[in-house]
């Protein structure tokens, strides 16, 4: 079992035709994702790693139907891809974009919400239900089948969260990464909430960083709804407030959004928090032990 | 992009908000011309922090030559590390009553929602949650008049006030929207007699944005390397501490610092290079890296979209180029793995698999 | 039984204070609707017919929630006042007010449709269920309960009609006006369906009138899905082209929304036609016999 | 309200959307002077009619003196019973293709809704359905860059033309919205080199949203008794007949027209009185209805917000001041309909009951 996606998913690539949207189609591929097609404005009739490549996501919907779509689409162009995709029927929108702007996030947003699409993402490096599905981008030696589920802000951290877990021989459920904007689709409670009704999930690990408030939103859910553990690492505690560290999420404003606000609410909430990124296999095998 | 306070108004008055009377001026001679015209007036300085009143950065003054003094005591200012350059002279306004209006971003609804309050004037941070309005707004209905009449009946305004609330916070909305602001804040809004003036203005352009705001002045708070890394399109803060740190992702860039410190360490900057930076673009990153000065370079890719043999080869490059003899810790693992460390074999550099062997070897190589 | 509304309804009078609101706040409380309140910004502690005034449709919804809201509010306004109502959890807004602009309505549509608000209106008389609740403009005697729904764009038409099958013995389960605007909420079809699934509704009258294609498709709506017998009667068989009848629907365009397209398309979907308002009983009483 | 094509073709203008160079004219001479501008030139009559280039009004010349004649035939032509007031004047363009554009409203989705057509130039009607492509809109997304290219690929237009139809549709739908339309229709719309012109233009603004665009002109079709029903509020149409009708509601109205005819009756009008009407107003609709000069006013009161006694009263106060003498049918139920039939009663008139007696009566009555 997986939340969100699995082997039966079928994945349309927006942008397959560029450097990133045709480099992580065969990535995909090669890890096993059922892809049908992509789409590239005035491109019908090519083919990229062996997939149709349409004009536009109706015309590649009348060909076969999807029901996830991953973006590789410059950030100008990204709204408009989202509606496209959002008004064919697209129901999971994962959006790698990075530099959306806030205002067009907002509108995907609203949108999608109306339409009861879900959106992974923008600046998201995707999700993965290790062994059956990848829609995204991260590199695909790590997402090995096991009890872990993972939710993240960012996506290299979570890589290398994923890695030490793997190299520790604890594989994963499904992974999934939220996106480092301001304004993202999926939240941590969502995705929590799903991992909490998967059965094959057993433990889950959330990865966040500095700035907003997800994190001390996502510990009063796991106080109030979770039975399941959940281990948390926090990135960010040495970070100046008022910088914008990357992510357009990860700046200390005013006082809010601190390092120490998080780790209070987390500990509150009775997650096992880990210092260092390396310590999160053994609180996950001590979490395992424990369930 | 934060916008100075006299930058703020003129977008203000441009979408028919009222504002005081006044000019932004430079030196101490234009601030008496300026205070000249308005008898009693007030000199602010311009800087991007909320903090300047407390730190006596504003001043109130009753004549030219009150004010050609005061101007030259702010232009010789520093306000929380910032320099005062400019300074704005308004008339004095006489307020009634002080109120708090901003319109800015939650992620959590993932809508703009607007805050009101009558506890105008104070530090934000420090009017209490429960007398803070929090209105998440519907971007498809945009703020229409039953929410602005029902935000002023939870806050118990009525009357004139609630007429003129109806028609600024619309105004307000509208240039929140357009101009693709994070924030737009009134602090204090000020009730003038019958009429609402915005007495500050704190205007905060997403940048990502601004591309499509040709119109709109740049400002920055960076540092010329700052600078040089936003042209480069690279994410990158100085932080002053000894080791070089670059990284692909702002997550693992973050954490890679926060294991610096917990190991000991300083770190000299956050350079997040992003995924799969080319050649060019890596040695790019690189060069900023060593205009810092550092006694060390930590480098730690973990190669997804990023190419490790890509990073090692700009990493020969420039070191080469630029004769670079700092000592590095390089750690490197995913895409490429095996041709990136068979290039930094060759030029001696056995790169780590672990952040934690790496970041314990920048430490120990960045201690005098 | 009965569709939409019923006596447990409560209703909210959205222009309480108005001429027309305080007169039809009178007529429905005489005729047994259910209303708990009215609003009238900066009226806020009045009392009209014994019911109490708010600022704001939220602040009644907090002292008493109700489901129905019906409008009495100008036309320039009647947009926002609408949007206030969805915004504040009404499920049902019946639209009174003449004369809303166009894209006004097509504004409240969508926002209804968003938040599953159902719109009866603009321009409409409202709905009654007779002997339960009328949230509406009709004159209150001829509503009396029996086996007759009644569906029409035209107000005044339908109490002649409502008025014809009282006097014949023949009472109404619900009656519903979609309004005379070219662009409305609840539609024929919607209505239909509902009573096709009402038990208390044994035949249904539809009134319908030149212009538009509502007819036509509720024709073939009624062919395809409808087991109840159906009667119509539809006004402007002698109107000129290109004028508009007062309605802003009512106006036959390019050939389109003719009197006898309209017949043709309910001859077809055997549905019994009076050619006449006064016929309309008889057919009902045909109908009820064959049924 | 119906615009004339030069006044379409000022707003296609003013939102950017390319039109051919051109000029309103009111005299031949005019018409000579432009058409001088322009060598090859066309004339074409501004008529609120789509029917005009089928009724000969439209006229191609190719010097001044042709445009004047020209001009001089076509100002004395009545088309569709319209007659011919003004013309454009325009520089004659050289088409490639003709394609259909228009946005209307569409009841049936309660939407916005595009129809394109790449058989521009005929009449819309004539287009058969499959070739008639129809998008309907959200009017919260509106017309996005995605839909423009969708709607081109099943309509087969790609390379330049696709890339004017995505500059062009937003524009036209802007104006669409902002204008308040209940239809804007390019026919044609004309492919000329790489570019698309607006060859012909029709706006329809909602009467309803007039009162917020006071920068529109105002365009009437209607009769003078018609724009004085207009300013009394008062839905009106006149039809020619014998019988002036007057009834509470535009279906029972149009009903009771139906009636009239079915019994061999001809009505001299349509007047819808609404609902609620005062004394005031109501004495108004019965002046307008006198104005028609009938042979019999037949009215037909069901009242529900409609009071039967004030429209009674209405009644007698406006046969006493003018003095009519008309035979009149009656009919009145509903509400206050005792206190109504009492001041009938007192003039000799005995209200019915029923409508289908009312008309017969009125029938009978304007019958020579």
């Amino acid at each position: 079992m997986a939340i969100y996606i699995n082997k039966s998913t079928r994945v349309l690539v927006q942008g397959i035709t560029g450097r990133q949207g045709s480099f992580h189609t065969a990535q995909m591929l090669a890890y096993g994702t059922r892809l049908v097609g992509g789409t590239s404005p005035g491109k019908s009739g090519q083919v990229v790693e062996g997939l149709p490549v349409y004009d536009t996501v109706f015309e590649a919907m009348e060909a076969e139907p999807a029901e996830a779509s991953i973006l590789f689409i410059p950030a100008p162009f990204a709204r408009d891809a989202a509606y496209e995709a959002i008004d064919a029927g697209i129901k999971l929108l994962v959006v790698i974009t990075e530099g959306i702007p806030l205002h067009d996030a907002l509108d995907i947003m609203d949108y999608a919400h109306r339409e009861g699409t879900v959106v992974v993402g923008p600046n998201t490096f995707g999700l993965v239900s290790s062994g059956q599905c990848k829609i995204g981008i991260m590199p695909n030696r790590f997402y090995v089948p096991g009890p872990v589920g993972v939710v993240s802000r960012s996506g290299t951290l979570s890589y290398e969260i994923v890695g030490n877990l793997s190299d520790a021989g604890l594989g994963t459920t499904t992974v999934v990464g939220m996106g480092g904007d301001r304004v993202v689709g999926l939240g941590f409670i969502d995705v929590l909430k799903e991992f909490e009704k998967d059965p094959a999930t057993e433990v889950v690990v959330l990865v966040g960083e500095i700035g907003g408030s997800a994190e001390e939103e996502a510990s009063r859910f796991i106080a109030a709804h979770m039975s399941k553990p959940v281990v948390a690492y926090i990135a960010g505690k040495s970070a100046p407030p008022g910088k914008r560290m990357g992510h357009a999420g990860a700046i200390i404003e005013g006082g809010r959004g601190t390092f120490a606000s998080k780790i209070e609410a987390l500990h509150e909430a009775k997650v096992r928090v880990a210092e260092l990124p390396f310590e999160v296999p053994s609180l996950v095998r001590e979490a395992l032990g424990n369930s | 992009m934060k916008l100075y306070e006299y930058l703020g108004k003129q977008l203000f008055a441009r979408y028919g908000i009222a504002i005081p009377k006044g000019q932004m001026v430079e030196t101490p001679g234009e601030a008496a011309e300026a205070a000249a015209e308005y008898g009693e007036a007030v000199v602010k300085s311009q800087v991007l922090t909320g903090k300047r009143g407390k730190a006596g950065g504003i001043a109130f003054v009753s004549s030219p030559d009150q004010a050609r003094q005061e101007a030259a005591r702010l232009l010789a200012m520093e306000i929380q590390g910032l320099p005062v350059e400019k300074l704005l002279v308004e008339e004095k306004i006489s307020i009634d009553q002080e109120l708090y209006l901003a319109i800015t971003v939650d992620g959590a609804s993932r809508s703009p929602i607007l805050l009101v309050s009558l506890d105008g004037g104070m530090e934000v941070e420090e009017v209490p949650a429960e007398r803070m309005l929090r209105w998440p707004v519907n971007v498809n209905l945009g703020l229409q008049p039953y929410a602005i009449r029902e935000i002023c009946r939870r806050l118990g305004i009525g009357g004139g006030l609630q007429k003129q609330m109806l028609e600024l916070v619309p105004r307000l909305y509208r240039l929140f929207r357009e101009l693709d602001a994070e924030l737009v804040e009134i602090n204090p809004l000020a009730l003038c007699g019958s009429g609402l003036i915005a007495a500050d203005a704190k205007v905060t352009i997403d940048e990502d944005a601004l591309y499509r705001h040709k119109e709109l002045p740049r400002i920055t708070e960076k540092t010329a390397l700052e600078l040089r890394a936003e042209e480069l399109g690279l994410a990158f803060v100085e932080l002053g501490g000894e080791i070089a740190v670059m990284a692909n992702g702002a997550g693992i860039t973050m954490a890679t610092l926060d294991m610096v410190q917990h190991y000991g360490g300083t770190p000299a900057n956050f350079l997040d290079m992003g995924g799969g930076a080319d050649l060019e673009r890596t040695a790019n990153a690189l060069e900023l890296l060593l205009a810092t000065n550092p006694r060390a370079i930590l480098i730690n890719i973990f190669g997804g979209i990023t190419r490790c043999d890509v990073v090692a080869e700009a990493f020969a490059q420039v070191k080469e180029s630029r004769g670079v003899d700092l000592p590095v810790s390089f750690r490197l693992v995913g895409t490429n793995e095996e041709e990136g460390r068979a290039v930094l074999e060759r030029m001696g550099i056995s790169a780590f698999h672990s952040t934690e062997e790496a970041v314990r070897h920048a430490v120990e190589i960045s201690l005098p």
